[in-house]
């Protein structure tokens, strides 16, 4: 039984962990940089040890003085959140290996759902869809024709060694997949020293739905039902939401079998994500697995009553689900916004620095998970999401509404946040209308509304700042005055 | 005064206009009169309820013509005319003072922000001599009549206290 | 339709009222007294009116200057949230002739429930059990005692005039009946200068089990579900939860219809709840209806997923109930603790005064409604409630845990609270195993059990306490010694 | 120094016994040693971590051998003898100073709490003169030799500097 956790991580996600281990009676060990010695996980945790140097690879990245650590500090576990550690299968191993109960898949399931192309063949094997495409790396041009024309165009040509729009192309017809096939072959050659090249179709207008799955030691498995997460900015989730509008029941149930085969054909132990891409003609196809805990799993907590955190210790301690597929029922409606420090009108660039104060929205139905607090520091070392801002709803009206409150009511000085675009977004009526797109942001104009919206505030707000500048200049001049002077402002204000 | 909100188009001319006693005012912004009452207030910000309806403005870093604010959680910009310039260049040894006096004191405290002479350099009266922040205020202390700098007595991130001497000049 | 509400109250509930009219797109007004300036719900309404001194009767029950702010600033409605004038009949009959929306009962079934003897008879009519005794006034010390042996002691005598504790008396066989009554009468007579007796069942290790119940204009009505609301202290609740832990879903639904009925008996409309007393042999006898939004609302909005005071609107609004009975389903366990200004080594006296430090707690499935901030002031006008905290679990044990946790985080600086005394109770076996009782404080002799609790706290923060100490005098010794002097704790602490 | 919890009644013993930099130290309670981080100090309160586990504590209202804190959210109340007024009146001018030295100052910056002698009384070398209060701690200013009060330069309420005369002896 799991006594002690050592929490590899910071932020939000190692207070999360924090509040279900407290009331699980077990013991955390917090662990922190240079940067973090006043973060309130190391305020709220059992212990608090020091590793290393504001980097990451020096410090939360330090697989060996965190192993170090684990052993010190007396931990018989270690939970990994997400980011840093959480799927390098390298560190899965080492922790295996000094019988450290890692909180997460076994080593040898997070490799296999690491290896994109692996991961793939055992979808195909387990007759799970994957976006249709070469069933590995196609050997010259010659065979990229005839895929492309078996799944017909459009279709995307992607070297393995890619990343980050490096590496890839869309291509329309014959005549394109020639051309953009050398392209590639180039690019990567230049980049990386050797190519391989994929064929998969490009699919348009799609909408990302993911399924959290669990799947214990013994084999059980079921689906905590999916979570709509197509609202994204440079492909990063910004705004979740479960259900999904376009997934009705006879679909999650369909879809849900189908990724309890895909846990099955990676022996996948613990919680994870199973994400898929649905194509604007119904169809779904797997894309890949999260192994580990994602950020987006409040909202699956709000609907299902269930502690995800807790469930992840149980299954780690080798205990049976608690549950059949039958017994989770889905109630209600929940949305996340991932509150980042972020200036949307500059391209999304992180946003740093002291927050003097701040103002954290409360209220029925309402859950905030944050690191942040007056006097606090946005570190530019660690990743911009700075909140996770979730409200529950019987209905998704009752939801969005109390988002948009607790939006209005969130309050961060000092760095830009991604709050405003929010708000812009939740009230448009594509948003209303579950409209979503991966390219949502784009497709409907989005920056160009948000700036209409905030004008418009500023407007509403005229009457209010000037009265405000009006006091304040006198209050400033009553300062300066000579005490003799006896100007009027003084019957003014005094 | 004269106020434009960055941003949008309109200005706007406020002043306060009566004072009602117990911290409330009536203030007129273009020609519309509003009930102001003030629950709290310092250096860094305000809170008051305006025509019954509640709100907070942080006051950030400000020059003289240039004003950040945060209303309740909207961040804004304000151009204005507020001659507070004048009204500290009128106080800081200009008036009343004869020529013959040397000192140039200051009439706020506040933190140097810049120093805009040199020991031996002549000055007009009204030349900017330096730069002080006060109240996340820009004040600019001005020289009191013409003349050369006969010293310095402030030093950059330094501090000084009203009627502290800034310079001499003779 | 409801557009614009005053709310004729302050602290935590005005902020509950505002909070689900935000949501709702409705504009708020709220009241406030001197002493309520810089009170939150102030600053939260759309628009606040200053209605007078801090005493209630110069303001929050000052019924013409609430009328004319309801007038002057346009609202349609009124909520009246608990206390001051919630229950107040004459005050809702004002409203209905000025044609103002009482969000709440009519004035004419508001004054029948107000009236216990009146309502009692209407629900022995309506064969809804009441605690068993005289039906009415008894009219002589022979008439009692008839009672009294028909229903078998022991009994109380109790004036109508009385309360308090005052004009009333336990008897345990005729002699003392006799002279009881004779107590009684003159007791009364000299308080108030008459005397009116009834005579009731005692009823030994009680529990105090609450309904919530709602009923539309249309005589539509349902119950949604109970709360037990037994651990109290001066007949005033201190914890609440639902489920009870001795209600069955037999129990629920057969004690939920005499709801029903009871809620038809007085022609109830909007939100109300209706009390029972629930003996030790199970049986459970109605005591009285509360013709309003309770306190402790917030655990039946955890369980059922409802927002009552939307459903209060929309019951004011004239809709009908938008579920029927068998659509309402109970989900998980959820507690409340009243968190109160209060010391309870000094028989529960209010504490008030500044509180310069607060922080609130949070995290999953944890609310808490509360008018604290940093810097606001406890005042003693008002009564001791500061805040409600409620936890929601799928279990009890994992509610309790929750709550544990969220009390430990509790901390109001400046005031004496509750909070230590709820943490002893929520330890207790006997609250675990649900042994509750009204008289719980006493019977498990709960406030020593605090005492001890408090003591080994301090052992364990000894520790800390010392080094917190040491650290502090080194410091004052190093502002206080003259720099010239080179003592050793310059080489400590510098 | 000699520590005593209210309500508990084990006594202890504590003292700092090492510094190890970087704001770091050994110290020993009652022979055991721990290793305590302070993060953050000031008059009001601390943030440390204690043996690897985080506390806070908040400095309420003291006196020289009463200390009320704060530890994490439980209030405490400790005794103690912590000597610190006997090393403010070895700073006040007792000693180094001759005994024609009249002027008795404060070593502390403070509140003046209350005067214990009026103009014209004789006093002995370690009578309290007057009490002052600085960070919350009461401290007493005793009589740098014996004499009689020549003068008294404070006043109950008034604040006084380090170094500002407390009283003239003679």
């Amino acid at each position: 039984m799991i006594e002690k956790v050592l929490i590899a991580n910071r932020g939000e996600i190692a207070l999360r962990v924090i509040k279900t281990c407290k009331a699980l009676g077990i013991k955390t060990v917090a662990v922190y940089s240079d940067e973090d010695y006043n973060s309130l996980h190391v305020k709220q945790a059992t212990e608090a040890y020091h590793i290393g140097e504001a980097a990451p690879a020096k410090s939360y990245l330090n697989q060996e003085k965190i192993l170090e650590t684990i052993l010190s500090s007396g931990a018989d576990a270690i939970h990994p959140g997400y980011g840093f550690l959480s799927e390098n299968s390298d560190f899965a191993n080492k922790c295996e290996k000094n019988k450290i109960n890692f909180i997460g898949p076994s080593s040898a399931s997070m490799e296999l759902c690491g290896d994109k192309m692996q991961c793939k063949s055992a979808m195909l094997k387990a007759k799970v869809p994957t976006v249709p495409g070469s069933p590995g790396l196609v050997k010259n041009v010659e065979e990229a024709l005839n895929i492309a024309n078996d799944i017909s165009y459009p279709v995307l040509l992607k070297s393995v060694f890619g990343g980050g729009g490096r590496g890839i192309r869309l291509v329309n017809n014959d005549k394109e997949l020639r051309e953009g096939f050398e392209t590639v072959t180039s690019e990567s050659i230049s980049a990386v020293g050797k190519s391989a090249i994929i064929v998969e179709k490009f699919l348009q207008k799609t909408r990302h739905i993911e399924y959290q799955m669990a799947r214990d030691k013994h084999g059980n498995a079921v689906h905590i039902f999916e979570r709509e997460c197509s609202i994204q900015r440079r492909n990063q989730k910004l705004i979740e939401q479960t259900p999904s509008p376009i997934v009705d029941q006879e679909t999650r149930d369909r879809i849900g079998e189908l990724v309890v085969k895909a846990s099955h054909a990676v022996d996948y132990t613990n919680l994870g994500t199973a994400e898929f891409l649905r194509a604007d003609n119904g169809e779904f196809y797997f894309i890949e697995i999260n192994a580990r805990l994602q950020v987006e799993h409040p909202i699956t907590e709000f609907v299902s009553g269930l502690d995800l955190v807790k469930l992840q210790i149980d299954i780690a301690n080798g205990e049976p689900l608690p549950f059949k597929q039958k017994d989770l029922k889905m109630n209600g409606y929940a949305i996340e916004c991932r509150i980042n420090a972020e200036d949307t009108f500059f391209d999304f660039a992180p946003s740093t620095g002291p927050v003097p104060d701040v103002t954290i929205p409360s209220g029925p139905s309402v859950r905030c998970d944050t690191y942040l607090y007056p006097g606090c520091t946005v570190s530019p070392f660690y990743d911009s999401l700075m909140a996770k801002l979730c409200t529950w709803g019987q209905t998704f009206e009752e939801s969005r509404t109390r988002m948009l409150n607790a939006l209005n009511d969130f309050y961060i000085q000092g760095v830009e946040t991604s709050i405003p675009l929010y708000k812009t977004i939740l009230n448009t009526e594509e948003y209303k209308n579950g409209q979503l797109t991966t390219d949502f942001l784009n497709r409907y104009g989005i920056i160009d509304r948000l700036k209409e919206d905030l004008k418009k505030e500023k407007i509403e707000k005229s009457e209010t700042a000037i009265a405000a500048a009006i006091i304040y200049s006198e209050y400033f001049k009553s300062r300066v005055q000579n005490t003799s002077d006896n100007s009027s402002w003084k019957n003014k204000l005094s | 005064m004269d106020y434009k909100i960055k941003d949008i188009e309109k200005t706007f001319d406020g002043a306060i206009s009566e004072n009602l006693g117990n911290n409330e005012y009536v203030i007129k912004i273009n020609d519309m009169e509003h009930q102001i009452k003030i629950l709290k207030m310092d250096s860094r910000g305000i809170e008051f309820i305006l025509d019954q309806k509640y709100h907070r403005a942080k006051y950030l870093e400000n020059s003289i013509n240039e004003m950040n604010l945060i209303i309740d959680n909207l961040p804004l910009t304000l151009n204005m005319h507020t001659r507070l310039d004048e009204i500290v260049f009128k106080n800081s040894g200009s008036k009343g003072s004869s020529d013959t006096q040397i000192t140039l004191k200051s009439q706020i405290p506040g933190k140097v922000v810049s120093i805009a002479v040199q020991e031996g350099d002549s000055v007009k009266q009204g030349d900017l001599v330096c730069t002080l922040e006060s109240m996340k205020m820009q004040v600019a202390v001005k020289a009191h009549k013409t003349g050369f700098i006969k010293s310095i007595k402030i030093k950059i991130g330094g501090t000084v206290a009203k009627n502290d001497i800034v310079a001499e000049i003779e």
